[in-house]
């Protein structure tokens, strides 16, 4: 089996005094698209921003494409191919939604084609272009933040929660787009809550407890054992489905 | 009992509480441990000061006001009392009518400022306060009859705290018991009231909400507080307590003018105060003041003896010079904002937990 | 008793804005004691102990170095200080003490003035003389004066007196017009223009007054052409460095209090001489005069008391004539202030550097400038 | 009763909320849901105040509220729990809580009691935490919660203003799903009560199901649809718009 | 975003209102001329703040402390090269002019590169820190200046070429400020460009209000902050260096002096709007000289109050930034 694009080794992170991740150990294969499962406070979040260089790993490695980028400035890990979309979304709200995407493509002016298949999945972006993201709905937000990291393509997509305020129709758009990004350029590494979601588009899961990766596999056979479920999350995806 | 005292905010650090007894202790016997013109003017000088950078913590650290005007309620506070004295002659009810009068002036001017400018972004805020002061000063300057102009006021105290005066007929461990003395104790008397006042204000449940609309105004409305009412009550107090001091001051030091009650300078200072300190922590606006107020006034001495040492080596010695002694008060500031992010109460703090 | 030295207290604006004018005052003090001294820096076999103090020109600090001074180190005799401010703010601590203040070199009239006491001398001129020697340079045919002043309170005082003073000395100029610019102006277009205004149309010779303390407007005037109205500017003495700025303008007339080249006497012989060598040849300036003058003054006073009793040195004092880089001066009687000569300059054609200015008109004598007496004893 | 009649707000050209009226029965949960962008948040903005009306209005209990500032109206009994996090950052969880619980005590103005000193208030703020099982976390500082406990605690203020209208949006954004209900359970308390209530903005079909009494679609600004759950999420409308193919697109802004 | 032109008409409009107060013609067209290119000259001085201060939110109060050191270092320059200075040609006069400047606006761009490590970095987004050490920083300066250029003010006479007034019939029209007019031009015309037509303004804005997101899209905002720092700080260079011609004399406390004056325009302005920093300094400059002209009593507040009624007109100044 080829090298993982992405393999986290025995990564620690402590935010202030407190020590967060204690030794986090999985991989996100080139071209597939692994799932970060967990309950609140797992260290979801706190492992994608260690990844991205915002918090410092103080332990372990982080691989990706061969090399060991933890330690590494956030820009220059950016620049390697890895966009982000934080849990804050934290889009900017000054700017209008064209300027946000304008700055996300940092190889000049954004394709034209690339926008439209953008605007064919969020159509709210087409309509409020002119808008300060600051003023859109909770999920145009998230829209935006999703489309900041796809403007241009990328080796590796860190998406935290994309599905969170997001209406039905909208979660059906996304899931296709990110469908098509795993089949052409990009590998994806996805923190979810919505199981329903994660499950369809899942290849492969990696599910955290309390700062550390407690089971690491194939979605489906996760998917297939409500007792591994149970017990790693407390509640059995078929649940509320 | 302590607890009471201190409103339930301890210390929460041992240093801290070993620092702030000195404190309290050493200026209560400072006049006969350290006897002279130069250290009681000193002490009295911190005594006020700490009086002042308190009460503009109140609105920095906790109300998370920016104003640039809190000197011109020193100002008020301290123009009352030395006008008064000037026009009604060196009496204790000269002294009383020029402190009311200050109080009544100042609170007017702050609920004036609060109700129509606190709704403002908090720079343009601080902007308006700094436009106001400066207007206040020029308005001073303009009015010489009254204020005595740039010159200011030089006034005589009551009787029993003027120099002349004397207790007791006598000493006390070498001492003079003379009326400077009891100046300084009154002085050093109300400066502990004021703080252990605003100490109980700011935890009080009134502070508790100030906190609330520093960390997010708009949820504190949200929940039901009308922020603006809030912010202007927390000017109004700083301001009285800030033109308290001001009438302190003008009872301490028996001149009044511009430069040592309404200059830009001293609101720099107060600012230093409670942010080396430590913002948002009442201990820290007395550290602060302690420390400027010494280095003010002790590091040009200090000064000296190095220059004396380094006479000879051409740059070194003009550096250590005793007239750049602001260099060095500057190279300070800079350091503790470096070293203490939260102000040095924060650090302790900190390091303990 | 005899053994234990004259301790004299020097306060003065060291640090701030002020700093340069500071050390002068402080070299000055320093060779006037040596001189007066013949150099052994002992009166009657009693050393001399200068303490110096740094008051940053706040009056609060002023005061409490005095407190200090008088308080903490026992000096017999204090002098200072740079601002007036802070000068007036120290008056009541000599009363307070019982010793005696020599005022150098603050100017502000009250001083020896409604805030005066009988502890209280000034070696330093104060506005009015600068106004009566200002006035003596004007008195010759008609003027049409027009001047121009800060807008504050010394501005304003400074033009009140240079009103009297003009009378005092019997000229026949008149104001027509008194500008007052705010005390930071900056851009003296407005000012000029309205001065202009006022003046142009004037047959007689037309004089532009400048009563100004900090940045000197007369080269920014001077931009803006008077000469093409024909009117004049007489801005008044300053210090070197200011002065040094006026050099393109040839012909220059004013007063001043005191410039190197003016004196002719030992003192200031051997002043300009002694303070060349220690300052690789800049020659000395306002306060360093001021300075010397003081120290002088301290000196002889304590020589004529034999000794250093507050009483016995007012007594002294009191009406004592004493030599100076700028001649005899005299403490009067009522209100201790020094009465001394003034100097009405020119601007040479084109002088050879920065420090080779100014030519004498004539030297003012202290007689001609009839000083009022303000102060109530 | 909450109502508003014809509640308009305009941004520039576009009605982010277009003539709404609708009223609302104590003792209901109604859900709203609509596209994103339909204007669910900016119609609670509406109705607790920290948006102003450009025409239209709201009624609590027939007073016309429509002129209040926000926080009369939350004093008036109008509670809201916000969709983006919104908490004070910098103070305890405990703190968040307890202010909310002082708001109704009216001790705000208390100027010289110890906070301390009111057993009475913090004790009632603990049992709030408590409810969102966050009682064991309560002196954590609000911002370094994880995502999930920073929700928790919103609905924990919002408990604690103890208000006649719950107005939640999206509680259970974000929200692991072995937390979702406890907070699920809290709206089903409340709404047991019977005297209370409840509007609830929620994207999670499920969740609607189970708990609504009634569901308004909005749509566009504009209310598109109301009336039985099951009838409702089966209509072309809700079909067309929200939960099948992308929203129809119209040009704007 | 259209563009919004009332500001800009409020400047004829200021002129219009005045001329018949100021009563003769020739009067009005000196006080005119003067006012606009006085007000380019505080706009050079602002404009650097305006950069750091309106883009970067760093509340800079060092700023008068780059101003100071334009001007001591240009000083030394032309003292050192003062025989260009007095000989009577233009070009050569220039020639002495020019290294001065340039000089002064290295040194400065230097040092606050230093600043900005040094004392900026750690505070960013942090008002009031900001202000502390950069007042700090401010009292090192000036007395840092102090230790190397003495504490006696510097005088430094005008080139020949630069004084004096052109006379055109009754008006007089300095010639020194008809230089400030083509520089403060030049520096508003380059700075509109960078920040208008290059992704340079958007990043900014977009890294004062989540630096660590614009990091995670890949750009390194530290430098970029660097860099305008130091432009702002160079500017200050530009301002101080001309400033201290104008006045003839260079004391250190000249930053502090004009602090607050920039201060006034940049919130007229609107904080961080270039434009605005420019409409504000031209209407400081014109009514500081209407006024001083028609009631100079009133020319002792003139500044407050511009900023008070352009604050009561415009609660956010001229061309308010995103609200911060
Ligand atoms: N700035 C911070 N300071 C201190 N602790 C923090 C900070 N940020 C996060 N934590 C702690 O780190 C732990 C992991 O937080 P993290 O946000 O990574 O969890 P998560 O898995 O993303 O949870 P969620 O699913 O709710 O987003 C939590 O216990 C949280 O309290
Ligand atoms: N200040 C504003 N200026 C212009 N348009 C605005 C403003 N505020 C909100 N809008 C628009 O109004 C519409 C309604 O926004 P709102 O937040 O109410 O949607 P929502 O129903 O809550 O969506 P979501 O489910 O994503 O939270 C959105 O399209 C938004 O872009
Ligand atoms: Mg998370
Ligand atoms: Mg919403």
């Amino acid at each position: 089996m080829a090298e993982p694009l992405l393999s986290l080794r025995g990564v620690k992170t402590d935010i202030g005094r407190y020590h967060i991740l204690h030794g986090v150990e999985f991989d996100v294969p080139e071209g597939g698209l692994t799932m970060l499962l967990g309950r609140n406070g797992a260290g979801k979040t706190t492992t994608l921003r260690t990844i991205m260089g915002l918090w410092r790993a103080t332990a372990g490695e982080v691989r990706f494409a061969g090399r060991n980028i933890a330690g590494l400035a956030t820009p220059d890990i950016a620049r390697l191919g890895i966009a982000y979309v934080p849990e804050s979304m934290a889009i900017f709200a000054d700017l209008t939604v064209q300027e946000n995407l304008t700055l996300a493509a940092r190889s000049g002016p954004p394709d034209q084609k690339r926008l439209d298949w953008i605007f064919s999945r969020f159509e709210a972006l087409k309509r409020f272009w002119t808008l300060p993201a600051g003023n859109l709905s909770g999920g145009q937000k998230q829209m935006l933040a999703v489309a900041r990291a796809i403007i241009e393509p990328r080796r590796l997509l860190l998406i935290d929660e994309p599905t969170k305020g997001l209406a039905p129709a909208i979660i059906t758009n996304m899931i296709d787009a990110f469908r098509e990004l795993k089949d052409g350029e990009a590998s994806l590494l996805v923190v979810e809550q919505n199981f329903a979601f994660a499950r369809q588009l899942g290849d492969t899961v990696a599910v955290m407890d309390d700062g550390k990766v407690a089971h690491t596999g194939s979605m489906a056979a996760f998917a297939a054992d409500d007792a591994l479920q149970q017990h790693l999350l407390g509640m059995g995806m078929g649940e509320h489905q | 009992m302590v607890r009471a005292i201190l409103s339930d905010d301890l210390p929460r650090s041992r240093w801290l509480a070993v620092a702030l007894v000195l404190i309290v202790v050493g200026l209560a016997v400072a006049p006969f441990l350290f006897p002279g013109a130069k250290s009681l003017n000193v002490a009295a000088k911190i005594c006020v000061f700490i009086v002042l950078a308190a009460s503009f913590d109140l609105l920095l650290g906790y109300t998370g006001i920016v104003s640039f005007a809190h000197t011109m309620f020193f100002g008020i506070g301290a123009y009352g009392v030395a006008i008064a004295l000037t026009r009604l002659g060196a009496e204790w009810t000269a002294v009383a009518v020029g402190i009311v009068a200050g109080l009544i002036v100042a609170v007017a001017l702050a609920a004036l400022i609060g109700l129509f400018s606190l709704r403002v972004r908090t720079i343009f805020f601080a902007m308006i306060t700094l436009a106001v002061a400066s207007a206040f000063a020029i308005l001073a300057s303009q009015l010489p009859a009254l204020t005595g102009g740039e010159d200011g006021l030089n006034y005589r105290l009551p009787a029993a705290l003027r120099a002349s005066f004397s207790l007791a007929d006598g000493t006390l461990f070498g001492v003079r018991l003379n009326g400077r003395l009891v100046d300084y104790y009154l002085v050093y008397a109300a400066s502990l009231v004021l703080v252990l006042v605003l100490l109980r204000v700011v935890n009080s449940p009134f502070g508790s909400v100030l906190m609330a609309i520093r960390e997010n105004p708009f949820r504190a409305e949200a929940i039901g507080y009308r922020t603006v009412v809030y912010r202007t009550i927390a000017s109004c107090i700083a301001a009285a307590v800030a033109a308290l001091a001001g009438s302190l001051l003008a009872l301490w030091s028996s001149q009044t003018n511009p430069d040592t009650t309404l200059s830009f300078d001293i609101m720099v200072d107060i600012l230093l105060m409670v942010v080396i300190g430590g913002m948002g922590t009442m201990y820290g606006a007395v550290l602060g003041a302690v420390l400027l107020v010494f280095a003010q006034n002790y590091l040009q001495d200090l000064l000296g003896i190095a220059n004396q040492a380094l006479a000879g080596v051409p740059l070194l010695a003009g550096l250590f010079h005793p007239d750049r002694w602001l260099l060095w008060l500057g190279v300070a500031f800079i350091l503790c904002v470096y070293f203490f992010p939260t102000g040095i109460v924060g650090s302790l703090r900190n390091r303990r937990s | 008793q005899q053994q234990q030295p004259i301790k004299i207290a020097l306060i003065y604006g060291k640090t701030g804005p002020l700093e340069a004018y500071a050390r002068q005052t402080e070299a000055g003090f320093m060779l006037g004691l040596e001189y007066a001294t013949k150099g052994t820096m002992e009166i009657n076999g009693r050393k001399i102990q200068v303490i110096l103090k740094d008051d940053q020109l706040k009056p609060d600090l002023a005061k409490a170095a005095l407190e200090q001074a008088y308080g903490d180190d026992k000096v017999d005799i204090a002098v200072g200080t740079s601002s007036s401010a802070a000068a007036l703010a120290m008056l009541p601590v000599a009363e307070e003490y019982k010793k005696v203040l020599i005022v150098e070199p603050a100017v502000a009239d009250q001083i020896t003035g409604e805030k005066w006491n009988r502890y209280v001398f000034r070696t330093a001129r104060n506005s009015t003389q600068d106004a009566l020697a200002a006035a003596a340079t004007l008195k010759d045919e008609n003027i049409s004066i027009a001047t121009l002043a800060q807008d504050y309170a010394f501005g304003r005082d400074g033009i009140a007196s240079m009103k009297q003073a003009l009378a005092a000395v019997g000229s026949k100029a008149k104001i027509v017009h008194e500008e007052y610019a705010p005390q930071q102006t900056t851009d003296f277009t407005a000012s000029a223009q309205r001065i202009f205004d006022a003046l142009k149309d004037k047959p007689s010779r037309k004089i532009v007054v400048v009563v100004w303390a900090g940045a000197h407007p007369l080269p920014k005037l001077m931009d803006l052409k008077p000469e093409r109205y024909g009117i004049e500017i007489a801005p008044g003495g300053n210090i070197l460095p200011v002065m040094a700025g006026w050099k393109q303008f040839p012909g220059l007339e004013g007063a001043i209090y005191y410039y190197w080249g003016f004196p002719k006497n030992p003192v200031n012989d051997w002043l300009v001489a002694e303070y060349k060598k220690k300052n690789n040849g800049a020659p000395p300036d306002f306060f360093v005069a001021g300075g010397m003058a003081a120290a002088m003054a301290i000196v002889e006073g304590i020589k004529k008391a034999g000794g250093t009793d507050t009483e016995k040195l007012i007594a002294a004092m009191e009406g004592m004539t004493f030599d100076t880089p700028k001649g005899k001066m005299t403490f009067r009687k009522e209100d201790h202030q020094a009465l001394q000569v003034m100097y009405h300059w020119r601007m040479k054609k084109d002088p050879p550097d920065n420090v080779d200015l100014l030519e004498l008109v004539r030297e003012i004598p202290a007689d001609e400038m009839k000083l009022p007496i303000k102060n109530k004893r | 009763m909450l109502a508003t009649e014809d509640l308009t707000i305009r941004f520039g050209g576009h009605a982010a909320v277009d003539g709404v009226s609708c009223a609302f029965q104590p003792g209901t949960l109604t859900s709203i849901v609509g596209p994103n962008g339909a204007g669910k948040t900016t119609y609670f903005n509406l109705i607790s105040g920290q948006l102003a009306a450009t025409s239209g209005k709201v009624r609590l209990n027939g007073e016309d509220i429509t002129g209040y500032a926000a926080p009369r109206r939350s004093r008036l009994g109008l509670g809201r729990a916000f969709q983006l996090t919104n908490l004070f950052p910098n103070l305890s969880a405990l703190e968040n809580v307890r202010l909310a619980v002082q708001v109704k005590s009216g001790k705000g103005l208390d100027l010289f009691s110890r906070t301390l000193g009111h057993r009475e208030l913090i004790d009632r703020a603990m049992t709030h935490l408590a409810a969102v099982s966050l009682a064991e976390r309560a002196q954590a500082i609000a911002a370094t919660l994880p995502h999930g406990d920073q929700r928790k605690l919103e609905v924990a203020i919002l408990l604690a203003l103890e208000p006649d209208i719950f107005m939640f949006d999206e509680p259970t954004a974000g929200m692991s799903i072995d937390e979702v209900p406890t907070v699920l359970d809290i709206i089903a308390a409340i709404k047991a009560r019977g005297d209370k209530t409840i509007l609830l903005v929620e994207h999670k079909m499920d969740v609607v199901r189970s708990l609504s009494d009634r569901i308004v679609v909005l749509h566009q600004g504009k209310l598109v649809a109301d009336g039985k759950p099951a009838e409702v999420i089966n209509s072309d409308i809700v079909r067309e718009a929200y939960l099948g193919g992308a929203a129809p697109r119209d040009a704007h802004g | 975003m259209k563009k919004d032109w009332l500001p800009l008409l409020l400047i004829p409009a200021v002129a219009v209102v005045a001329l018949p107060l100021v009563g003769s013609p020739t009067s009005w067209v000196t006080l005119t001329a003067a006012g606009l290119a006085m007000g380019l000259m505080i706009f050079v001085m602002a404009s650097g703040l305006t950069l750091t201060f309106g883009l970067m939110d760093v509340l800079n109060f060092g700023h008068g402390a780059f101003i100071a050191v334009g001007a001591f270092v240009a000083a030394s320059v032309m003292l050192a090269l003062s025989p260009w200075m007095t000989v009577d040609s233009l070009w050569l006069n220039l020639a002495a002019v020019g290294p001065a400047v340039l000089a002064a606006m290295v040194v400065s761009g230097v040092l606050g590169w230093g600043f900005e490590r040094v004392i900026v970095r750690p505070v960013y987004g942090q008002h009031l820190r900001q202000i502390l050490v950069t007042t700090g920083g401010l009292i090192v300066a000036e007395q840092l200046l102090k230790v190397i250029w003495g504490p006696d003010q510097i005088t430094l006479a005008r080139p020949t070429a630069l004084r004096g007034a052109f006379l055109l019939g009754d008006v007089a029209i300095e010639k020194y400020r008809v230089l400030a007019v083509i520089v403060g031009l030049v520096v508003f015309a380059a700075l509109a460009i960078t920040l208008n037509r290059t992704r340079i303004g958007l990043l900014i804005r977009a890294g004062v209000e989540n630096g660590e997101m614009v990091e995670a899209l890949g750009y390194r905002i530290r430098r970029l902050f660097v860099g305008v720092f130091v432009a702002g700080s160079a500017l200050a260079g530009l301002g101080g260096a001309m400033w201290g011609l104008y006045q003839e004399t260079v004391t250190a406390a000249i930053g502090a002096q004009v602090a607050v004056l920039v201060f006034i325009v940049i919130i007229i302005g609107g904080l961080g709007s270039v434009g605005g920093c420019f409409v504000g300094a031209l209407l400081v400059g014109l009514s500081a000289n209407y006024i001083g002209f028609i009631a100079p009593k009133v020319a002792l507040g003139s500044n407050i109050l511009l900023m008070a009624l352009i604050l009561l007109w415009r609660p956010q100044g001229l061309y308010p930034v995103a609200k911060r």
